[in-house]
């Protein structure tokens, strides 16, 4: 099991290589969802290894949380026209 | 075999780090900010902390983003 | 035996689940295109995170955590079809061209 | 209606404590209680729930069916997708198509939405809710038949979905 999170977290090191050199914004969200998902099923199978229940609510208040990132984000980033204040 | 998968997540934590003080762009470095919650979360949980774990999922993860973005769009980036 | 079987059931189910994992990361990487890029990140995130809950499921058997599990898959299933919309949304903001379109069906 | 509420908090709220207790159960009943006769207001709304027991089991009949070709069809397309992604050189031939929907509530579109994201290669990129409008992003469509053939899978979900909800 130990070698399953290892795999999982070489996977999300090699996702960060498209937050680090995206072109554009939505790029870069949409490569900061996927390493948000891949850590929640490290922390699923992390709960699981060390047979702790506790754990498990870790991974679902970080799976609410990571939703409100995403839709926050993509509320509040648009380019601003010229003379209008966003929002 | 424990200790293979923190020492990665260590040097993880540590170019995440790096990389949010030197980039240009400010929304890039915002980006970055629930990437590096996400580390220190799973870091807590392999030191055994629950408690630490789901403060730094709401707080650093959560609220601060969140707070970070609201004001980047206030003002002229 | 059974319990030879239910271990047998488990690797199958996360062998499925890191080779999604695997495509998501490669073609985060090679695609060339913002909307390619979202196709990688919504089919095979969803199919891998699925299966690798189910063998956590499968793992556990009958009871409290595996309830609480398949929580946890609801709301992906839920939330994370609204999170790519949202950011495909995002891409009009940007006057984002899509690069490699044969017909475009949006002039008409 | 409210009752179905209630029922539904209280399993949620003994999911999340992981033990079944006299206490447990006597703060999650004050707390769905309150959860419940807040929201129950707004519920008719949004879903159609007729009192008859034998369409409440047709329903569930149909939900299970629903879950069900959605999660193949998750499975179907992302080994098709994986597969674009260990080419020697990615192949693909994208377009943007336009689709019209005859479903009528608003809640319904939005499902539609997320059945168009996930399954069978296509990406919903705008909803007009006003027009019942999408644009789609499809990834592989190589010929002007093969977009019909395409066009009838979503089709058949748009079927099932108006069993469910209109």
């Amino acid at each position: 099991m130990v070698y399953f999170i290892l795999a999982i977290v070489l996977f999300a090191i090699l996702t960060f290589y498209r937050v680090m050199k995206g072109p554009s914004v939505p790029d870069r969200v949409a490569a900061m969802n996927a390493i948000g998902v891949m850590f929640l099923l490290v922390l699923v199978l992390l709960s699981l290894y060390f047979d702790r229940k506790v754990f498990l609510d870790v991974a679902l208040v970080y799976g609410v949380f990571l939703f409100v990132n995403v839709l926050i984000m993509a509320k509040y980033f648009t380019k601003p026209e010229k003379g209008e204040v966003g929002d | 075999m424990m200790d293979i998968i923190f020492n990665m997540l260590m040097i993880f934590l540590v170019i995440t780090a790096f990389f949010m003080v030197f980039t240009k762009d400010i929304s890039t470095a915002v980006i970055a900010l629930p990437i590096y919650g996400a580390i220190l979360v799973v870091i807590f949980v392999i030191l055994q902390a629950p408690g630490p774990a789901i403060a730094e999922a709401v707080i650093a993860a959560g609220l601060t983003t969140v707070f970070f973005v609201i004001t980047i769009n206030k003002t002229e980036y | 035996m059974i319990n030879i079987l239910v271990q047998l059931f488990v690797y199958v189910f996360l062998l499925t689940g890191l080779y999604f994992l695997l495509s998501t990361a490669v073609g985060m990487i090679r695609f060339p295109d913002l909307y390619t890029r979202l196709h990688a990140g919504s089919k095979c995130l969803m199919a891998g995170g699925i299966s690798v809950l189910m063998g956590c499921i499968v793992m556990e058997g009958i009871g409290f955590v595996s309830l609480k599990i398949i929580v946890i898959i609801i709301l992906l299933l839920i939330t994370n079809p609204v999170a790519i919309h949202v950011i495909a949304r995002l891409a009009e903001n940007y006057h984002f061209v899509p690069k490699k379109i044969a017909k475009n069906e949006l002039d008409k | 209606m409210k009752l179905l509420t209630f029922i539904l908090t209280l399993a949620l709220w003994f999911v999340f404590a992981g033990r079944v207790n006299i206490e447990v159960f006597l703060l999650g009943t004050i707390i769905c209680s309150i959860i419940s006769l807040m929201l129950a207001d707004n519920g008719p709304k949004s879903v159609q729930m007729r009192s008859a027991t034998k369409d409440f089991l047709l329903k569930t009949y149909y939900l299970f069916l629903v879950t069900s070709a959605f999660i193949n069809d998750v499975f179907l397309s992302a080994v098709r997708v994986s597969r674009h992604a260990f080419e020697m050189k990615p192949s693909f031939s994208p377009q943007i198509v336009k689709l019209k929907t005859s479903l009528e509530r608003k809640s319904s579109t939005e499902i539609l939405a997320n059945f168009i994201t996930l399954p069978q290669g296509t990406l919903g990129m705008d909803i007009d809710i006003s027009n019942k409008k999408y644009h789609i992003h499809w990834l592989d469509v190589y010929s002007e038949d093969q977009a019909e053939v395409k066009k009838a899978q979503i089709r058949k979900h748009e079927k099932l979905i108006a069993k469910l909800f209109d």
